[in-house]
């Protein structure tokens, strides 16, 4: 075990031990640190996606001063982007000399390119962990819900709730199958009628059986993910009482699954999407809203010190 | 050793980098990450006399080198903040100064007179340039006359708290309304708020920030501010004895001198803080190695020592 | 086929891309990286009546996101012009218009009225914004009363070119100038020149530019820029049908269209010119895409359609 | 021999074949590309120091419009710097399928930092040829004169001169021995007299014999280049009538040489430098005072379009 840190969260320089595309459009990053603090599942990481290096130092010159042109300012270091970018912990193992973090994420702009573009041996500025993680309800069944780039957190949560012997279901949606930063078939193939198979080598590793779906049918159920996990409530012998949904992804698809549970009385947590500037609860940019007595019913709660996970029933989408 | 104090109208800073107000919240959001005592001072979010939830999202966005931000001064309100906040600002042991705003110039005073009474405050910091509020905020900042007649008003109040009146830089001569500051009593002046500005989400063909337009903070204004804050020294705070804390942009130690050079006595990090809290201890570093390499023994050797 | 035209108070542009003043010379020095008769029209450098040979060097110097120049107003003067440029810029077979500055109102009107005798010229941009000469320039762009009596002068000379007034930034309220330049006959309106700003060289504490200030162009300002235009297209220019020719940080179609839907109807394109000369018509081609995604057939169908 | 390009500049994409350190603070960098206009001796090209890359394209979401929050700006891709940054040429080489170029660049800050971490393969956005090269002078005997970061022209000159039948004799300075962007020892060893050996692979490879100096006396002669070149020329058996003289490097270095060519009549051509925008004489950022027979007695110049190579008698000072 790795000496813990004191602090909640911190900076740390990490080093990139492996980097490869998780499908058409996912990476999968496995960083290495000394010392990491301890963090939960759907907490997140505030990367900085440019180089970490040294701010250079004021030109020596050659010959003496005032010979060349007056300097430059040193610090058009334009890191790009400017502002660092959360991605979730999509999984954490503790070494005796270190600890290992897997972040997945798709590819959309300037910083996850960035991302994409890292090489082992590489450093990597990151800050975090941040925000509060998904909270394990007392229920003995859990379905796990990821959506897109939702599904990464959902691997880091399934392998908790197995270890806290939950039977973990993992439902992943993708627009495709070309889309989806799963290993497909490792042990079983993915049910086009949305029933849990051992399909996907990292929920099966964490002990939880897959529903696939996808919006143009191309693999596994054909159809959003909450009509895979509406139609795997209602057609399977599961006791609602014994069910819990943790999910993450698009807000439609978060919609649909907190329709779902709401009136079914089903404990559900979703984790939500901000963009964000600091991470850290001071810049009030991240705001959501959330159930309140005051007189207009809602107030704003931070996603990024609040949330990112959230009660289903505080949520006023 | 190098001395790295500097004086705000009397109040002594251990070193002239401050949160600029807004970025640092009330202190606790950044404590695993930067050890705010040894900041030469702290600059609170905006206070409003009622608490204020602020704009709705989306709130920031990024730009080149900037970000826009229309958080709307949502802030947790005057009495929240005496009662909650207060007392954890004390005990940072820094001077604490507390950006105050405002709807209407009572507001300002009133909210301005009940700081005066706290232990726990040193300065108040009068932000009459916050552009993401529809009203107050910015247009009394633009005015001369009207930033005379505001900073008078919250003079009068401020019996122990030092008076920082905070600059918009949306404005043709920025000395027009520093000298209105300063012969209204401000103590020191603090530069710049945020430019007036847009981004466009072309897809949809909306402004991509819910208040539809923000203030542009972050690297890429650094020049302007610069050249601002060394227009006002040398036009007005030199000559009336006014300290100016400088903001912009400042990211590198690099940065912060530009501004000591070009008049700032004080520093404030802001747009920066988000993406390395601990980086504001490596400019404060970088300013003393700066120092030590020109031989000086006293970071006031430099503040507003650029030859033009 | 998308129909990327625009009209600039008659002069019919092919496509909405024109080079902004000062960055493109005369037009002869880009021959090899970018065909210059793909491009909706040409600016010329500002010309002024006597040649000016500009400011001491250092004249430049790169910001984060940006640079600042101050040339001042460096060019060959108002008789080099006509004889050995202004019969190569009728070769180009766009539609020309010649940035005029100058230090005095005759100076503006001597210019103007030359260049309405040729047939080379079909418009003059009003530099009244430019902030790197000590006299003349900025001044008149930034009081409202300079700006309607300049641009009325001028206004009296240009029978057959079009007049298009160049707005500063550098105000407090844009909109004011804006309607002052429109009130006094302005045919278009191109917005914005650069900020005035420093940079300063901190081993010898002098300021990079030998003039001291500097106007900053480039991404960096670009939020601003798009905020201004927006603001003058809805608050002047479009109740009074006078086109806005945009421009202030454009590098890629993304920015280009953002102008283009805060209200711009022409795009001009300058620092970015540096970098990727032929970059300008791959944003005229991204534009077409954009349009062509969206089911537009032509570019006037988003001019000004931001939602807000 | 490649296909020439009808134009005489224009912007390339060139492939890396290699990058090494030349010495403590030079990086040697090496460039394929399919074609490459004529290029002189003293010609430069204007090189986009970061990736290139295609300009992210909106976003395509997984999940109907506005599911996510609406899109950053997508080319927040901050290239570092912004603006291009010029290199001379140090060499060139025409092959049959394409032209090879070489430049080596001293690192001083955020432009060529990028340059030196380039790896073979990757792709380089390169403006040019810029400028106006050295003139050969109709003189047996040459003398090419580089201090510090300007010895890579004089590598491409010193080629070219020998080429043409001249005899040529370079003379290269630095602060140490250390910073030295030469290849020292392959046949000779420098002299500490500040005589002409076969003492640097480079210009050796060229035909030419070499002068070393370093101001800390570390290698070669002790002290500055120009005090060698005076050296050699003064006690050489040199007929000043055969030679001529082509520097570059930091002004005081240039000044030196000026004033040692200038009473003597020796032909001089001195490379500047300066900050640059364009490189094409668009901007006018770059000016250098020439004289000129107005009341004045001077008029400015631009040195990336009419230099940046000078005549020793046009240059005010
Ligand atoms: C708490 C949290 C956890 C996240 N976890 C993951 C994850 O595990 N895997 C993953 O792939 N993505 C995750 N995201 C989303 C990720 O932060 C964004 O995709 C990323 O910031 C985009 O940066 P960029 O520079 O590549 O794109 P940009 O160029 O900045 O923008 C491109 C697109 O990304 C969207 N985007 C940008 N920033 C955010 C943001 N902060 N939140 C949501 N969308 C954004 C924009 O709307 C735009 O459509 C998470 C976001 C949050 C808030
Ligand atoms: C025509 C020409 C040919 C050149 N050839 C070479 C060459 O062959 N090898 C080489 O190592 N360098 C050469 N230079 C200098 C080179 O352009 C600069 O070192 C480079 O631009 C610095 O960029 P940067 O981003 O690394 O440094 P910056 O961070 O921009 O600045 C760091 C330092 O470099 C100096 N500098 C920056 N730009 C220039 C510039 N355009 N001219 C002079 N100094 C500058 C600054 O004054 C400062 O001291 C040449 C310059 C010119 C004008
Ligand atoms: C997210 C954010 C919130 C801000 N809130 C305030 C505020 O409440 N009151 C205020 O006076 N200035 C506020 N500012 C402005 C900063 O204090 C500072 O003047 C400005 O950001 C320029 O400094 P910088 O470039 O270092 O960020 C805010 C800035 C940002 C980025
Ligand atoms: C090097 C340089 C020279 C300029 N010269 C002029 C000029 O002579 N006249 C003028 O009206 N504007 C001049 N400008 C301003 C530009 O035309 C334009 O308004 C400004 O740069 C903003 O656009 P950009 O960000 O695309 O560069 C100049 C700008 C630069 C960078
Ligand atoms: S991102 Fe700053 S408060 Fe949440
Ligand atoms: S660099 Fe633009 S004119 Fe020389």
């Amino acid at each position: 075990m790795a000496v813990p840190t004191t602090k909640s969260k911190g900076i740390f320089t990490a080093g990139v031990l492996a980097n490869r595309p998780a499908c058409a459009d996912h990476f999968a990053l496995l960083l290495r640190l000394a010392e990491f603090p301890p963090t939960q599942p759907g907490q997140f990481v505030n990367i900085r996606c440019g180089r970490v290096e040294p701010i250079l130092k004021p030109t020596e010159f050659e010959w003496r001063p005032g010979s060349l042109p007056p300097p430059h300012q040193p610090e058009t270091v334009g890191r790009q982007p400017l502002l660092r970018r959360p991605i979730s912990l999509a999984g954490r193992r503790d070494l005796d000399d270190g600890v290992e973090l897997e972040i997945i994420h798709r590819v959309v702009g300037v910083g996850t390119a960035w991302l994409a573009g890292l090489k082992a041996g590489e450093p990597v500025d990151i800050l975090g962990p941040l925000g509060q993680g998904f909270r394990p309800v007392d229920r003995p069944l859990a379905a796990v819900v990821g959506g897109g780039s939702g599904i990464p957190p959902m691997l880091y949560l399934a392998e908790a709730l197995a270890a806290a012997g939950k039977k973990v279901v993992a439902f992943a949606g993708a627009r495709s199958g070309a889309s989806l930063p799963l290993t497909i078939g490792a042990h079983d193939l993915p049910s086009q009628a949305g029933w849990p198979t051992l399909c996907t080598a990292e929920f099966a590793a964490r002990g939880a059986a897959t529903v696939i779906t996808t919006d143009d049918g191309s693999l596994g159920f054909p159809g959003l993910v909450s009509q895979a996990l509406q139609g795997w409530i209602e057609r399977s012998s599961v006791a609602q009482g014994e069910l819990a949904v943790y999910a993450c992804g698009p807000n439609p698809m978060m919609q649909a699954v907190a329709g779902l549970c709401l009136p079914a009385g089903i404990p559900c947590q979703l984790s939500l999407e901000r963009h964000m500037a600091c991470g850290l609860g001071a810049c009030q940019g991240c705001v959501c809203k959330v159930k309140d007595d005051s007189p207009q019913g809602w107030k704003y709660k931070l996603v990024c010190k609040d949330g990112p996970v959230f009660d289903v029933g505080e949520i006023c989408w | 050793m190098i001395d790295l104090s500097v004086d705000i109208a009397g109040v002594r800073l251990a070193n002239p980098l401050v949160t600029a107000s807004g970025t640092c919240g009330y202190a606790d959001e950044y404590a695993d990450l930067l050890d705010l005592r040894q900041l030469g001072g702290f600059f609170t979010k905006s206070i409003t006399q009622k608490p204020r939830q602020g704009n709705e999202y989306p709130r920031i966005v990024e730009t080149r080198a900037g970000m826009l931000n229309a958080i709307g001064l949502a802030n947790i309100g005057l009495e929240a903040f005496v009662r909650d906040k207060a007392p954890l600002l004390r005990q940072l042991g820094i001077p604490v100064f507390v950006n105050v705003a405002g709807v209407q110039i009572e507001d300002y005073v009133a909210v301005a007179g009940r700081l005066d009474e706290l232990d726990a405050v040193r300065g108040i910091e009068l932000n009459i340039s916050c552009p993401n509020v529809k009203e107050g905020g910015i247009q009394f900042g633009t005015d001369a006359t009207q930033v005379h007649k505001i900073v008078s008003a919250v003079r009068a109040v401020c019996r122990k708290n030092v008076l920082v009146v905070k600059l918009s830089p949306n404005v043709t001569d920025i000395t027009v309304t520093a000298r209105a500051a300063v012969e209204a009593g401000a103590d020191a002046l603090s530069m710049i708020n945020t430019f007036t500005a847009m981004a466009i989400d072309i897809e949809s063909r909306r402004p991509i920030l819910a208040n539809r337009t923000g203030g542009l903070s972050g690297p890429a204004i650094r020049p302007i501010a610069v050249y601002m804050v060394h227009r006002v020294y040398t036009q007005v705070a030199k000559a009336a004895g006014v300290p100016i804390i400088g903001m912009g942009g400042i990211q590198f130690a690099h940065d912060a001198i530009e501004f000591l050079l070009a008049g700032a006595t004080g520093l404030a990090v802001g747009t920066a803080l988000f993406i390395d809290p601990g980086g504001v201890l490596g400019i404060r570093d970088g300013i003393a190695d700066y120092l030590r390499r020109h031989g000086h023994t006293s970071i006031k050797e430099i503040i507003g020592t650029l030859q033009t």
